[in-house]
């Protein structure tokens, strides 16, 4: 916030200087705005078409998540975290379900643990393929990259439904497990999409990478510095496109990752072509850690079978849970005094962490690159507005 | 001559004479009155009916490269799909802001379309198929253009909409700005040609030389001038990746925000007639207007050659809209004054010598070099400043 | 060379192009109302509830324990319990429920109900066409446009169905084992005690081993 | 005097009126544009193709949207309308008078009117071209000289102005 007003102070921001030239032109983006990314909104302060200043207006989409999650069963809350960031619901899934399980000290099973990685790496593959698709339609490429993207997604989706018996709200990790084990054919099938995802990963490439007006357009816009994304807490691929070595799979070492050699790709400058970057190297990693995972699945129990599903009462105490997200670190903090319902239950949803900083990387840019800069934080309001 | 040449010649010359013959049976007076209602009635169907078919072709193709169908559901293969956008569009409420001037409000999208469909009297669509053979049509063509900048000034200013205002503006400074590049692109043309008017300069470019045609783009001047000349085109159709003005994901819809039903298609109308008249005045400077590309497929008509090559062009449009990310606002500046300008001014010094150099081996290579040199040298100090470049990235352990 | 960014893009969307008219894969759009996809069989929507047999009041499985009413994240099943009671496939008298309302509008298919229902009474449909004009009363289901039969359960979940099936089969079979071996239990019992009856009064009456109730 | 004529210079007059007398300094821009547009097709029904679209690119196109930009800029809403001063109708309207009695005796008095039938001009873009680059060469290359010197002059402004802004 600080480098806000600091930025703010030296444009002298007062209306209409001495030469009487200056007119400031307030807009609201959103929340109906085709690229607010849902009912976002941002109050733009604009010279000409240079922002001066930038206020997020959020809440449009608030929906009690947290409130209703402690009247609601642990269990109950489940399916409520699959709608947080409705692009990625396994892993939301798998953080609640990971915070659960620190809480009341469940074991998972070997498979399940396997099942988790495979269905959260595929939601990592469709998250930032269909974000990309967004920023070059933010960009104005008229559908062609979305489209593709959603090609992509869809055959992701059809695998997750034939999972979990739902495309989006896939409600399909439970604690100590998951919820059903894998359909016959379902491995030969998501190994069949994975070996192909490359071979999209390419074409992606070779249409967006080397683009000149991409480049032009991407470069050096919204630079987000080491310093701020450290002290914003900003996590996830944005923070890595800043440079920062931060991959909770990697300092965690949560689940089962520690078995797949993977690597974290480091951006160095922190534009919006990193971020872009970052995550197309992302997925190609990710297609690693698939291919190993679904080579290593052991046979085995899904779930743990001590815990109940019904009468699920874990112990008084408290358990911070957390898993590198597509968006970054989604985390969930869980308070039990013994009852059925936590009596304290808190999201910390990557999204909106994130988006804090939007008025920082904005400011001084033109309208639009505010929308390729918002479109490259990756934002699903469902997770910011909660 | 033959039987079957006198044939084709009928063919070609089919809608020349049909006008003649429907005006024989009108008294001498009314003549010149009702000649000049008929050709302005055959240009707005024809070309109407084409914005039909582009609107629709546009939507396929786009389709298709998105790996979709595109529309299919009304008529077969989704022919009538524009006769369906129509019906819904003038069905649909016509929504005036209430603080907009409602008299300017409405003028904007009539002034458009007037405007765009104008510069249609002076393009040759075939061979004695010009409404108008004016003394300065080429002149007279740009000065219509010029009306259209006042068209979308009115309709962002009257919405009284920010957005429309800075469509508005985006639009009224890139076409401008583009106005340049694009007048002394085609002044290559009228040098050579030594005329402003649109048959003169398409007559002198219907000539063979064993097969091949002496159209002006198989020149170095005339070919990058026909690109110099489409660059500045597409940006003064607002075509992407230039389509900053309606630039949907910034700014709505740019200066046409606030327009709604049948004024909206009107905006639609207007751009794409736009469209097709700087399309067609590029195929009357360059591409030979309605002359064939070889010279044994003269008997083909001249009007389907005019067509073939604007159809040809639109998709390219679309192929381009299919694929490229829309540029910022200073970076279109940057195009404009700093890559566009310097290469029109230079290939006006390129023609000059050609003009006077002997016709030969060696004026060839010494204009190909004129152009394609600076443009190299051009281009890559132009990345260079900006400095983008594809990066590597590394791996944390 | 500037440009060539540009011209690798153009070449790759020209290639999707010609691609979508050849290649499957690449055109992949279902034209809906004549084509459908394949069902998926793990596929849910909204809940329904199975009755055996033929008529779907004798056969409801439902008891009316009230679980997932109780469990139900967005609390949209509601449960009225009947005075009284009848036999279920197990022979077993119990209560059913007098009314059973799901709204769908409220339903967000968590299948959360299908996972705490101990009598496998409720599972997930896979019925999508549910467009109606009629906000309130189409969207509230009651028990009788809740009820599907078992048949139509095994069709559209055909591996699940077949598990639970022999589950209850195992369960059924059990059941009449025990039922069974009581019988003979209570039969010799009977037999001992018509047989002990006369011999001696003083002896103890003895309780058989299980009873089926 | 056709009907033409007639249509033209209602028109011409009326859009000039218009520019002069509406409150709304845009809408009086707008006016200013058809009066330029009537001029120009004055100028085509007399024969002078290349003067009647150089009114209208240049007039219409850049004049009149440079106005615009200008009101843009430096106006805003609040001082859109004109302010309603009387001493300066009267003053506008003593000038106006005064400039339509010097032009309308200047051209009663000269040899131009005296002829009843103008012979045709017919002059062609060619005869216009030759007489620029040879009869006029110099003062066309003055006034390009002075053109790109106001260009210059108003990058420098533009420029001190970014510097003072950074």
């Amino acid at each position: 916030m600080s480098t806000a007003t600091l930025a703010a102070a030296s444009l002298n921001l007062e209306p209409a200087n001495e030469s009487g030239m200056d007119q400031l032109l307030e807009i609201a983006m959103g929340p109906q705005h085709p690229s607010t990314h849902g009912v976002f909104r941002m109050n733009v302060v604009l010279d000409g078409e240079r922002v001066v200043r930038l206020k997020p207006v959020f809440g449009y989409l608030h929906r009690n998540h947290e409130k209703i999650a402690e009247n609601e069963t642990y269990l109950g809350s489940m399916p409520y975290t699959d709608r947080l960031d409705y692009m990625c619901p396994l892993t939301n899934n798998w953080a609640y379900a990971l915070a659960v399980e620190k809480l009341a000290g469940i074991q998972v099973p070997e498979r399940a643990e396997y099942l988790r990685v495979i269905t959260g790496e595929l939601t990592r593959l469709q998250n930032h393929t269909c974000l990309i698709g967004f920023l070059m339609q933010d960009m104005g490429a008229s559908g062609t990259p979305l489209m593709y993207a959603f090609r992509q997604r869809e055959i992701i989706l059809d695998l997750f439904e034939a999972l979990t018996g739902a495309r989006m709200m896939c409600n399909y990790m439970r604690f100590g497990g998951c919820r059903v084990d894998l359909p016959a054919g379902w491995l030969d099938q998501a190994k069949k999409v994975v070996a192909g995802f490359p071979r999209f990963l390419d074409e992606y490439e070779s249409l967006l990478v080397s683009n000149e007006i991409l480049m032009d357009r991407t470069q050096d816009v919204g630079v987000l510095s080491k310093e701020l994304a450290i002290s914003a807490g900003i996590s996830g691929p944005m923070a890595r496109a800043s440079g920062v070595d931060y991959d909770i799979r990697k300092v965690d070492h949560y689940s089962i990752y520690d078995r797949f050699a993977f690597r974290v790709p480091l951006g160095s400058h922190g534009d919006v072509y990193d971020r872009f970057m970052i995550r197309l190297l992302e997925m190609r990693e990710s297609v690693n850690i698939l291919q190993q995972a679904m080579r290593d699945i052991p046979e085995g129990p899904i779930v743990d079978p001590k815990t109940k599903i019904r009468g699920f009462r874990p112990k008084p105490g408290e358990a911070y849970g957390r898993i590198e997200g597509p968006k970054g670190e989604l985390g969930f903090y869980l308070v039990s005094d013994g009852s059925p319902n936590p009596y304290r239950y808190r999201v910390r949803p990557p999204s909106l962490i994130n988006l804090t900083i939007l008025e920082d990387l904005c400011l001084g840019r033109n309208v639009a690159d505010i929308v390729v800069i918002l479109g490259s934080i990756d934002i699903v309001m469902g997770e910011v507005d909660r | 001559m033959t039987h079957l040449a006198l044939m084709t010649q009928h063919l070609d010359q089919i809608f020349v004479l049909t006008s003649h013959w429907l005006l024989s049976y009108l008294p001498i007076a009314l003549q010149p009155l009702c000649s000049a209602i008929l050709s302005v009635a055959a240009i707005i169907i024809a070309f109407a009916t084409l914005f039909a078919l582009t609107t629709l072709l546009e939507r396929k193709g786009l389709g298709r490269m998105q790996n979709r169908y595109g529309p299919n559901r009304v008529g077969p293969c989704g022919l009538f799909q524009p006769l369906a956008d129509g019906v819904k569009s003038l069905t649909k409420e016509d929504i005036v802001p209430i603080r907009a001037d409602r008299a300017v409000h409405f003028m904007a999208p009539v002034l458009l379309v007037a405007a765009s469909f104008m510069g249609y009297a002076v393009l040759p669509i075939g061979r004695n198929m010009v409404m108008v053979d004016m003394n300065a049509g080429v002149l007279f063509f740009f000065a219509i253009g010029s009306l259209m900048e006042l068209a979308v000034f009115m309709a962002g200013w009257s919405s009284r909409s920010k957005y429309s205002l800075l469509g508005a503006m985006r639009a009224i400074a890139q076409m401008i700005s583009y106005e340049v590049p694009l007048v002394l692109a085609s002044v290559v043309v009228l040098m050579q040609a030594g005329s402003l008017s649109t048959v003169a300069i398409v007559n002198m470019q219907a000539t063979y030389s064993g097969i091949w045609p002496h159209w002006f783009v198989f020149t170095p001047w005339g070919f990058a001038g026909f690109a110099l000349f489409m660059i500045a085109a597409t940006a003064e159709s607002n075509r992407s990746p230039f389509d900053l003005p309606e630039g949907e994901s910034e700014i709505i819809a740019g200066y046409y925000t606030e327009y709604s039903g049948f004024k909206f298609a009107l905006f639609f109308l207007g751009e794409y007639i736009g469209m097709f008249a700087t399309s067609g005045m590029a195929i009357t400077l360059f591409l030979g207007g309605w002359s064939a590309p070889f010279s044994f497929l003269t008997w083909i008509p001249s009007y389907f050659w005019f067509f073939a090559k604007l159809l040809t062009i639109i998709s390219v449009f679309i192929w381009i809209r299919g694929t490229l990310p829309r540029l910022r606002m200073d970076q279109l500046m940057n195009l404009a004054w700093q890559f566009m300008l310097p290469m029109t001014l230079l290939n006006l010094l390129t023609t000059g010598i050609w003009h006077f150099m002997l016709p030969g081996f060696l004026r060839w290579i010494v204009c190909s070099t004129m152009v394609i040199v600076p443009c190299i040298l051009l281009g890559s100090g132009l990345k260079y400043k900006k400095k983008f470049q594809i990066r590597t990235y590394h791996f944390s352990q | 060379m500037v440009g060539e960014g540009i011209l690798k893009g153009l070449a790759e969307t020209a290639r999707n192009f010609f691609g979508s008219y050849v290649s499957k894969d690449r055109l992949t759009t279902v034209q809906y109302p004549e084509q459908r996809e394949p069902q998926i069989e793990a596929t849910r929507d909204f809940p329904f509830l199975v009755y055996d047999g033929a008529d779907w009041q004798q056969g409801m499985r439902c008891v009316a324990c009230q679980i997932c009413e109780k469990e139900c994240p967005p609390k949209c099943i509601f449960i009225e319990k009947s005075k009284d009671k009848k036999p279920d496939a197990f022979g077993k008298m119990q209560i059913y429920p007098a009314t059973f309302n799901i709204d769908i509008s409220v339903c967000m298919s968590c299948q959360i109900c299908v996972e705490v229902c101990p009598f496998d009474a409720i599972k997930m449909d896979v019925e999508y066409h549910q467009s109606s004009d009629d906000r309130f009363g189409a969207l509230l289901l009651n028990k009788q446009r809740l009820s599907k039969s078992n048949e139509y359960y095994n069709a559209i979940h055909p591996t699940e169905a077949s598990a639970v099936d022999a589950q209850r089969a195992e369960e059924l079979a059990k059941l009449e084992a025990k039922a069974k071996a009581a019988a003979e239990v209570k039969a010799a019992a009977e037999a001992k005690a018509a047989a002990d009856a006369n011999p001696a009064l003083n002896a103890s009456p003895q309780q058989p081993a299980g009873d089926p109730q | 005097m056709t009907t033409s004529f007639m249509i033209l210079a209602v028109l011409t007059v009326a859009g000039t009126a218009a520019a002069m007398g509406l409150r709304n300094a845009v809408h009086c821009v707008l006016a200013l544009a058809l009066g330029f547009a009537g001029i120009a097709m004055l100028y085509l029904q007399l024969g002078a193709q290349f003067v009647g679209f150089t009114q209208i690119l240049v007039y219409v196109g850049a004049v009149a949207i440079l106005a615009v930009f200008a009101i843009m800029m430096t106006h805003n809403d609040k001082s859109m309308a004109l302010p309603d001063s009387h001493s300066a109708w009267v003053a506008g309207c003593i000038v106006a008078v005064a400039v339509f009695a010097v032009l309308a005796r200047a051209i009663v008095s000269s040899s131009a009117s005296a002829q009843t039938q103008p012979p045709q001009p017919a002059a062609t873009v060619q005869q216009i071209g030759n007489a620029l680059m040879h009869r006029f060469v110099m003062p066309l290359e003055i006034m390009g000289l002075l053109l790109t010197a106001a260009l210059i002059g108003a990058v420098v402004i533009a420029m001190d102005r970014r510097e003072e802004m950074k």
